[in-house]
């Protein structure tokens, strides 16, 4: 029988079955809109509340500073528009990386054609800020800073403490998104000087169509979809309640179960990487070394391209993914491994693999195996490999 | 994504290789966008294409159109060959989702491409054969509604 | 023991337990992101194709003009603040009315600030917009009128076959917001020449915190969320796959059975409204008589205040709703009341009822008798009563 | 939303009504808003509340306040009476949701305007009472959070 073998992680994850047993009774018996007054919308008022607690308490935030979305891009797209929005009297200019997922970069390119300046800064070799760079970046005209937490291609984690002081001393308002990085290792906002954080609930094993903007007290960015009074009047649109039940849930059961995970996955990822390292000629590791994400393998195999390894490793039942999923499908390689310096023809051949905790040892040899065979496969029919 | 075709034709490519001292290769395509094909031509003195090998650098539907293309001009005349467009190739595949059809382009490309080195070589003039150029890429519009 | 009598269907509905069996296989077994290229995120990409085309159908639609969101409020503003952006070079005046829905009206409000005009259409007594008076708003530079199909108040169907026409005749943009006819009565965009249409999965007992806005091919609106290539790159956001498939679902279940629900909410609507009218004094009957929503009735008692009837109906275990459920717990009588002409006291002691096909001739008497009973309470101790 | 003390002062108001030829009627608040509250006090020679009735078209928060403040100021001499602030009420029906707090601001005010109609129509100077407020809305800012 064929494998099958999930390691893509990082495009979305299983709904674990206690985040849909926790959501289901929300959907046809405590099914009241929350903004209702009577007693029976009283317990998706209060099923709101607790897991909008739950959440808030997981970055050390408060519950008021939680605004429910649908999902991480929605969360980027109002973190920046409104905020350039809000302070576009104080400036037009703001400050972003080269490597930021295309939710935060196309909404700063749509900026950029209603007159805002933005500064893409570019990141080493490992995929991260430079500190340096960030203070050279900034003007008196900075209104914001927009770096995300952890990287969806390469894993690397950013030295978001750092950029949170540089931001607080300059008084500019900081934005991360935090869209792969919450659930996997702890954040607080306050030691990070967090203005502004995205979240997604499929990321973590909830549910896909909901997110959360977390917006610090003080922090003054209006509504970004108008309407009715939900979310204090930040965030119109009927509460997705189930949606914000198994996301409560899924936080709950990532924060309790975060230190065991990330042992577990590091584990599993440091083998992968190890064995391909050791096995498959003319290949690379993107990101960090050790500085990334617990789940996050990522490779680039010269020669060879990404489309067709995919297909291969499909083939064999591994699932897995070149550059983020929402570009494949796209011509142009990831502009994340371009930006820490692979050229074009190599940053076609990458491979991303993100696990999960419930992968094991012996898929990860599987998996090294299959990457070899095909890559050597892939090679044999490349006009670039003799070369 | 792709059809059964496509998919046989990209797990087992026919062709695959290299001809020595072929009596035409063509190159076409760029590393930088993703997709590099060669395709080598062993032409006899009646101008029937005898051999015909390829490699190729590219996603699914570049290695599969590669490998239907290959097969198509075998035994074919150079005028014959020339003839065979990039549509040919897709329909023998039962098609190729919309997104992937400029791969296919690129096998009509380098047999076109490898047909002028041949007649270049041998100071031929092949009626309706065009200098290939450098980038197929060059001249296609991205589709509006992708961005 | 207490009974238990939702009637504020209107607010939101509970998800038909059908659907939640449909969506369940998507959140542990299906849960692939449909953008990925391997074998296993086949299944959901093909059931968002698939629960596409249904939709689609159900509007005489073609699949790819419909694109789906988080919900009603977030399409409405979509439509509206995309279609300003898009045809301001031609022009900023836009038409809507009186009494659309929030997620409208604060979304026009927010374009005025931004330099937009907006005509707000007046409506007769009935709620019905005048078309006389939308002939006589059209100018030069309009270019987007935003009429809702029918009001989630007061129920009353909008004549939008003919604002249809006149929108097209003066070739301009036409937008509904239909998050309360959809799946109600029938609705044909062609006929109609509907440009553009907001709909909400909750609204028909399918599940909250999806939507969609309907895009005619050729209308050329840019995306509201950016990001990621999803929704032929018109909407990031990593598909909400559960969620399509279960407002795929509930369209199919509410298309196939909407003759005979309607029939049926018909007649316990016009039981009540006979009721009522007959047996409380100093009551109205707000919206028009016949034409409105199947399971729309909204009625005006003087001299009682909404919360106040609103609290004592939840008593006797009939949850409902007085205005809009976005706004109770302000303190503005319902904008559309005032629209149809009440004046403030009246439009305070407004009260909600929207049925279900599962309601019973029964439970409509025992309301009935209930608002009665407590209409005259409320009256007793009030001191409006006497004078 | 609301305690059960609230719940049951507004199931169940206390001193509903109204009381002929009253020492003192203030009537506030503004059916506009969806609130207007009416207090009838009776007070005897000795200035001590001996009854009070009242009549509250408004929320349940309105209702109940009316009702918790009649009983508060029953029995009450009038300087006690005017010590009772809106705080008072509001505790005594253990707390009510922010965006009702203004509600019982009413009842305080309704007890005040009658108290200044009592005093009018003795003419009598009641120390540290006001002339009442003909909409005690008036000054009262929006929320800026609430839009
Ligand atoms: C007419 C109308 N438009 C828009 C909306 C907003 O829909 P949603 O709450 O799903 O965003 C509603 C419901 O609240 C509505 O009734
Ligand atoms: C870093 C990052 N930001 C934003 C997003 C967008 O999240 P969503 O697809 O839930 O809108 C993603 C995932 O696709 C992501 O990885
Ligand atoms: S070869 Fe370029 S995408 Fe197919
Ligand atoms: S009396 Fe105005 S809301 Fe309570």
């Amino acid at each position: 029988m064929k494998r099958s073998i999930y390691l893509d992680n990082a495009a979305t994850t299983k709904t674990a079955p206690e985040v849909v047993e926790a959501m289901l009774p929300y959907f046809t018996e405590f099914y009241g809109n929350p903004s209702s007054v009577y007693e029976f919308a009283s317990k998706s008022k209060a099923a709101v509340s607790e897991n909008r607690d739950i959440i808030a308490s997981a970055l050390g935030a408060k519950d008021k500073e939680i605004y429910f979305t649908a999902g991480g891009s929605e969360s980027d797209n109002w973190a920046i528009k409104a905020a350039a929005e809000a302070y576009e009297s104080k400036g037009k200019h703001i400050i972003t990386s080269k490597i930021e997922h295309h939710a935060v970069l196309h909404t700063c390119e749509y900026l950029e054609k209603k007159g805002f300046e933005v500064t893409y800064l570019d990141v080493d070799e490992d995929g991260a800020v430079k500190l340096d760079e960030l203070r050279k970046a900034i003007r008196p005209d900075t209104i914001l800073i927009t770096i995300m937490y952890a990287n969806n291609e390469i894993g690397t984690i950013q030295p978001i403490k750092e950029i949170g002081e540089i931001a607080h001393e300059n008084k500019i308002l900081f934005h991360t998104d935090a869209v792969q990085a919450f659930g996997q290792i702890p954040i607080n906002v306050d030691e990070c000087h967090i203005d502004m954080l995205s979240a997604s609930g499929h990321k973590l094993n909830g549910p896909k169509g909901i997110g959360f903007l977390y917006i610090r007290t003080g922090v003054k960015i209006r509504s970004f979809i108008h309407g009715g009074g939900q979310e204090r009047s930040r965030r119109a649109g009927t509460e997705n309640v189930p949606g914000i039940v198994g996301f409560g849930e899924a936080v709950k059961r990532a924060v309790s179960t975060m230190e065991e995970r990330a042992a577990k996955e590091i584990e599993l990822r440091d083998h992968l990487i190890e064995k391909v390292l050791a096995e498959v000629p003319y290949v690379r590791l993107n990101g960090h070394r050790t500085n990334r994400l617990p789940n996050n393998v990522n490779f680039s195999f010269r020669f060879v391209e990404g489309e067709s390894l995919l297909i291969m490793m499909d083939m064999k039942g591994i699932s897995a993914s070149s550059g983020s999923a929402c570009t494949s499908g796209s011509l142009d390689p990831s502009h994340v491994l371009l930006a820490i310096g692979l050229p074009h023809e190599i940053a076609h051949g990458s491979l991303r693999l993100t696990l999960c905790e419930e992968n094991t040892v012996e898929e990860m040899d599987f998996v090294a195996e299959a990457a070899k065979e095909i890559v050597g496969k892939l090679r044999n029919m490349s006009p670039l490999y003799e070369d | 994504m792709y059809t059964e075709k496509v998919m046989d034709h990209f797990q087992n490519p026919r062709n695959v290789g290299e001809i020595e001292n072929a009596s035409g290769v063509g190159t076409v395509g760029n590393a930088k966008c993703g997709d590099i094909m060669r395709i080598y031509l062993d032409i006899d003195d009646n101008g029937i294409i005898q051999d015909v090998k390829f490699k190729t650098f590219g996603c699914g539907a570049a290695v599969a159109t590669s490998s239907m293309a290959t097969e198509l001009v075998k035994g074919k005349s150079v005028q014959e060959a020339l003839n065979i467009t990039n549509k040919a190739v897709m329909e023998a595949l039962d098609g190729l989702p919309p997104v992937k059809v400029h791969c296919s382009l690129l096998a009509e490309e380098a047999i076109h491409a490898a047909l002028w080195d041949y007649a270049e070589k041998n100071g031929l003039v092949i009626e309706g054969l065009e200098k290939p150029k450098s980038d197929i890429h060059e001249d296609e519009e991205a589709p509006e509604e992708e961005y």
